[in-house]
């Protein structure tokens, strides 16, 4: 009969309405600004710096890899160099990634040895600002290892034991103790909503000055 | 009597028809701003009143330099790259990509990458031909229903892969020897849940517009592709087989472990839109059936070869890698200097080599139907362009 | 499938006055026999490649290849040229590829090659996507003109030795080539760019 | 003019609303913006996924992809605006009625993103026309697009009918329409709009 197929389609439509008023399965629109999807853990978005404990602590001996290896080179690294002696520090003195460039590959944290930076899960960072909102600097981009630990709980527990263990090969007496790794792996902590942290709307704070001791 | 309108810098002769009225031809520049040309596709039309006369496409305004980009950079820096070749498909782009270094440089895959990689192929394939069919209602005039509904499960497929990979579409998950990060039991058990769901949700879109008397009359007998020139213009892909060749690549090639799973290929009679469009129907059931083995067999093990990607090398030679990617034959062919990056890295695109007899396709019809033509070849502007 | 070796030897056979080389595993065959050589890998029963698969053009720039020769170095200049590449598949055998090399003489302005699109539809994007990045005139070709750049670009732009226009003026985080283009426009801020007329 | 927010609050909680004809000219316009259906590459498809069931953008009154731009307030920049198609994009720009907006949505269409060391590709859309959001990402998760829409509706609150800086479409002095750049025979000409495009000279911190 003519006319049956669109009936057909017509039926599909209207069980969808019909459903939705009892299926909450059918109501699949997340009601943003107010409401927000869990990501999943492995979920990623832009980089960021990781330091124990304090600031100045940062896992980032300025190697450089992944400066050479981010595919858009949006990385830009200087060394830190010593005041007294100007011989290179392991620490970098400019750290800056542009996010405007970043295309959220993961391969800087993916081949950096010593696990100093990795994703993190921000996306609100839309801004007016394009030459400073956009350029983030070490300032901005250092965050601290329990921020990590919040994020990606099961990747930073196996990273933090890892680094344990070099750490415990290299110099078994002097190694300070990681960050916290072992209150967290009690009791998790509820995953963060990804709004929090400073957003670049905010300019960016200035580089920590390194200090010339290390 | 007219003369003949000869256009040598565009390249053709306008001719008008031998005509009792006296018509005048009208050329009209579709796109590259167009709502169904999706993406930013232009096209040249020469319309006798709204018969198509001639069309000539107009490329390269996404012509993003991908293949220089990838010459100047590192072997492990295109695959992100190639994720933003076709956007829909990134897990294929990565594969074909990964198949042909490891063609070239000699590597061997472990047998759990191998059955993560079909997976991950398998539900590219069936979130693109969703949204096809979806793109190609909202050409024929259906805007909106059916692309939600199969934007709706696509955004599920779109879960799966950001569990698994970090990204809901650029997911650079492949790596030369393997994938980049093993799935977990909750993982598996989540995709078998959406598998299992999606033949329901098939028969809910075959439903919706499969039966449609309007889908019916605006598909059928239109832009007919026969056989002999479907394999002379190097069609690939469900447009290929629904003029009725018999050519899949997981068949013919074997790559990975298709040669093991069981499948079938569906073909076309006919070679029109209504075709296409089916054959890309039948192509999600057998996806989910090959998925149900995937997920079914997947054994424990590695999920890479432990390949170091920094400063990898890729020893003296050249080398061409395809796999049947959800719009065609994608392929890379790659030569290699023995340097950290490649000398020659090209992307054979299937959009871009489809949409050569697109002429042929829409001389004769209405421009209206030049559209739903388009909409059936299925293309991307990033893979056309590169 | 037949090994390359005896695909040669057939074509050779069939094809009197053709000379083919083997280079890895494709043949390398001269501008004037290609087309008689596309044909008969088309035609032929036994190989029936009725379908091109891809066809990718390269730049070879003049180089210098140092072999030992009886304990003498031997340094031979090898002049630039072009190069396209075709995979030939059968898809009703469901067999191959059959590589194909073809050579352009030198590489300076538009040299050319035959065009095997009047055999294979399926080449006719992809030589024009030659031409318009590498330059390589294909002779029979029904439309040649620039697929992806506009009309009026003048470059090759996948030549090797091409250099792509100086807008480099805010580049925060340069590298190599870019951080001494860049360095160009620091830390004067860019010259006004000329307004066209 | 203007009234005090306090007092407007206080004769809120009474029953009382109160409201300007700026004010209620910028609510109108902040709740129905209809964006240019207008998508260049990757971005576009998550443009297409923020207008789909789960994100809907229908929430904020801008669901309504105008594909001619004469009826479009916003342009959503999403995806790589190439050499050959910058001119398209300004022409486009130049065809919206006043007053307009222009999201530059993803990496590739703030700077050039990924692609920008290519030669067909433009670095940045803000070198012929001003933009007035960014998204960072590649592509930007479509969430993220929401959040650019909702910067963009607080911003099109802060807008002025009068006044020094009053909105550009009541600003006689200022030109309606952008030069679009022509093709060259190596690059666009002009390669960019000096009145639009004003990089600042890099900084860096000094060493000590």
């Amino acid at each position: 009969m003519l006319g049956n197929g669109m009936i057909q389609g017509l039926l599909v439509t209207a069980r969808n309405l019909l459903r939705s008023y009892f299926d909450p399965e059918c109501l699949t629109t997340i009601q943003y600004p107010e409401e927000r999807r869990t990501l999943p853990e492995n979920s990623r978005c832009f980089p960021f710096l990781v330091y124990d404990g304090t600031p100045d602590n940062l896992r980032c001996v300025a190697c450089k890899i992944c400066e050479q290896e981010c595919p858009p080179q949006c990385i830009y690294i200087e060394v830190e160099r010593d005041a007294k002696t100007g011989k290179p520090v392991r620490r970098p003195r400019v750290f800056d990634i542009d996010y405007s460039v970043c295309m959220q590959c993961q391969i800087c944290a993916e081949v950096c040895p010593f696990d100093a930076i990795k994703m993190d899960q921000i996306y609100e960072l839309s801004g007016t600002d394009r030459f400073g909102g956009m350029l983030m600097n070490k300032g901005a981009l250092l965050k601290s290892n329990e921020y990590y630990h919040q994020m990606h709980p099961t990747e930073a527990n196996e990273v933090d034991a890892r680094l344990s263990q070099s750490k415990k090969k290299a110099s078994p007496p002097a190694a300070k103790p990681a960050a916290a790794p072992i209150t967290l792996q009690s009791a998790p902590p509820p995953r963060p909503t990804p709004s929090a942290p400073p957003s670049p709307s905010v300019p960016p704070t200035p580089p920590v000055p390194p200090k010339s001791d290390v | 009597m007219i003369q003949p309108l000869t256009m040598p810098e565009q390249g053709y002769t306008l001719t008008p028809k031998e005509d009792a009225i006296e018509t005048q031809m009208l050329e009209v520049s579709m796109g590259p701003h167009h709502p169904s040309t999706h993406g930013v596709f232009r096209m040249d039309v020469v319309l006798d009143g709204e018969e198509v006369r001639r069309l000539k496409p107009v490329l390269g305004y996404l012509h993003r330099n991908h293949e220089q980009l990838a010459e100047k950079m590192n072997w492990l820096g295109s695959i992100p790259f190639t994720d933003r070749l076709d956007y829909f498909c990134s897990m294929t782009n990565n594969w074909a990509y990964c198949l042909a270094v490891e063609q070239l440089a000699g590597i061997k895959v472990p047998e759990r990458a191998e059955y993560i990689r079909v997976i991950m192929a398998e539900l590219t394939r069936l979130q693109n031909h969703s949204c096809q069919a979806g793109f190609l209602l909202s050409d024929t005039g259906a805007w909106g229903t059916p692309l939600l509904y199969a934007f709706r499960e696509r955004e599920k497929i779109l879960d799966l892969f950001e569990a698994a990979s970090g990204a809901r579409m650029m997911c650079n998950y492949m790596r030369f020897g393997g994938v980049r990060a093993d799935v977990d039991d909750d993982w598996l058990a989540a995709a078998r849940k959406v598998v299992e769901n999606y033949p329901c949700f098939i028969d809910e879109l075959e439903a919706l517009i499969t039966g449609n008397e309007i889908l019916l009359a605006r598909t059928q007998k239109i832009g007919i592709l026969p056989r002999e020139l479907a394999i002379n213009a190097s069609i690939t892909g469900p447009m290929l087989r629904a003029s009725g060749v018999d050519y899949d690549i997981r068949k013919v090639d074997r790559y990975g472990i298709y040669g093991r799973l069981d499948f079938r290929v569906p073909l076309g009679e006919v070679g029109d839109v209504y075709d296409r469009y089916y054959v890309r129907i039948l192509e999600m059931r057998e996806s989910v059936k090959i998925l149900q083995q995937a997920l079914r067999d997947i054994p424990e093990g590695p999920s890479d070869a432990g390949v170091k990607m920094r400063n990898f090398k890729v020893p003296v030679g050249d080398g061409y890698g395809r796999i049947e990617g959800p719009k065609g034959e994608l392929g890379f062919y790659l030569v290699s200097d023995g340097s950290t990056r490649p000398y020659r890295y090209h992307v054979r695109a299937p959009s871009f080599i489809n949409l050569t007899i697109l002429e042929d396709m829409c001389v004769g019809h209405k421009l209206a139907d030049a559209m739903v033509i388009l909409g059936s070849v299925d293309i991307v502007l990033g893979e056309v362009d590169r | 499938m037949e090994t390359v070796d005896q695909i040669k030897d057939r074509i050779e056979a069939a094809l009197p006055g053709v000379r083919l080389a083997i280079e890895g595993k494709s043949l390398v065959v001269d501008r004037q026999h290609l087309l008689d050589v596309a044909r008969f890998l088309k035609t032929d029963s036994e190989l029936a490649m009725d379908y091109v698969s891809n066809l990718c053009a390269m730049d070879w720039l003049p180089s210098q290849i140092k072999t030992r020769e009886c304990d003498r170095e031997v340094v031979r200049n090898l002049p630039g040229h072009l190069e396209v590449v075709y995979d030939f598949y059968s898809t009703a055998k469901k067999h191959g590829p059959v590589q194909l090399r073809c050579r352009t003489e030198g590489r300076e302005g538009t040299p050319s090659l035959p065009s095997i699109t009047p055999l294979f539809r399926g080449a006719e994007f992809q030589e024009r996507e030659a031409f318009d990045l590498y330059g390589i005139r294909f002779e029979g070709h029904p439309d040649l003109r620039r697929i992806l750049m506009w009309d009026g670009f003048k470059d090759f732009p996948m030549r090797k030795d091409y250099r792509p226009p100086d807008d480099y003026e805010w580049e925060p985080t340069p590298h190599d080539e870019v951080l001494q283009q860049t360095k160009k426009h620091w830390p004067a801020p860019p010259p006004a760019p000329v307004k066209p007329a | 003019m203007a009234i005090d927010e306090g007092l407007k609050s206080e004769l809120r909680k009474a029953g009382v609303f109160v409201t300007t004809v700026e004010d209620l000219y910028n609510w109108g316009r902040k709740n129905s913006i209809w964006p240019l259906q207008f998508g260049l590459a990757c971005c576009a498809i998550e443009m297409i996924a923020a207008a789909c069931s789960r994100y809907d953008m229908a929430r904020f009154g801008a669901e309504v992809f105008r594909p001619s731009p004469r009826q479009a307030d916003l342009m959503i920049v999403a995806g790589t605006v190439t050499k050959k198609m910058a001119p398209l994009a300004v022409r486009l720009y130049n065809q919206m009625p006043e007053p307009k907006y222009v999201i530059a949505m993803g990496a590739c269409a703030i700077s050039g993103g990924p692609f920008k060391e290519g030669y067909n590709v433009l670095k940045g859309i803000d070198r012929y026309i001003p933009v007035d959001v960014h998204i960072p990402g590649c592509p930007p998760r479509p969430e993220a697009l929401l959040d650019a829409l909702i910067t963009l509706q607080k911003r099109i609150e802060q807008d002025h009918l009068t006044g020094k800086h009053r909105l550009r479409a009541y600003d006689k002095e200022q030109k309606a329409e952008w030069p679009v750049p022509e093709y060259g025979e190596h690059d666009l000409e002009p390669p960019s709009n000096p009145d639009v495009w004003k990089p600042e000279p890099m900084k860096r911190p000094e060493a000590k």
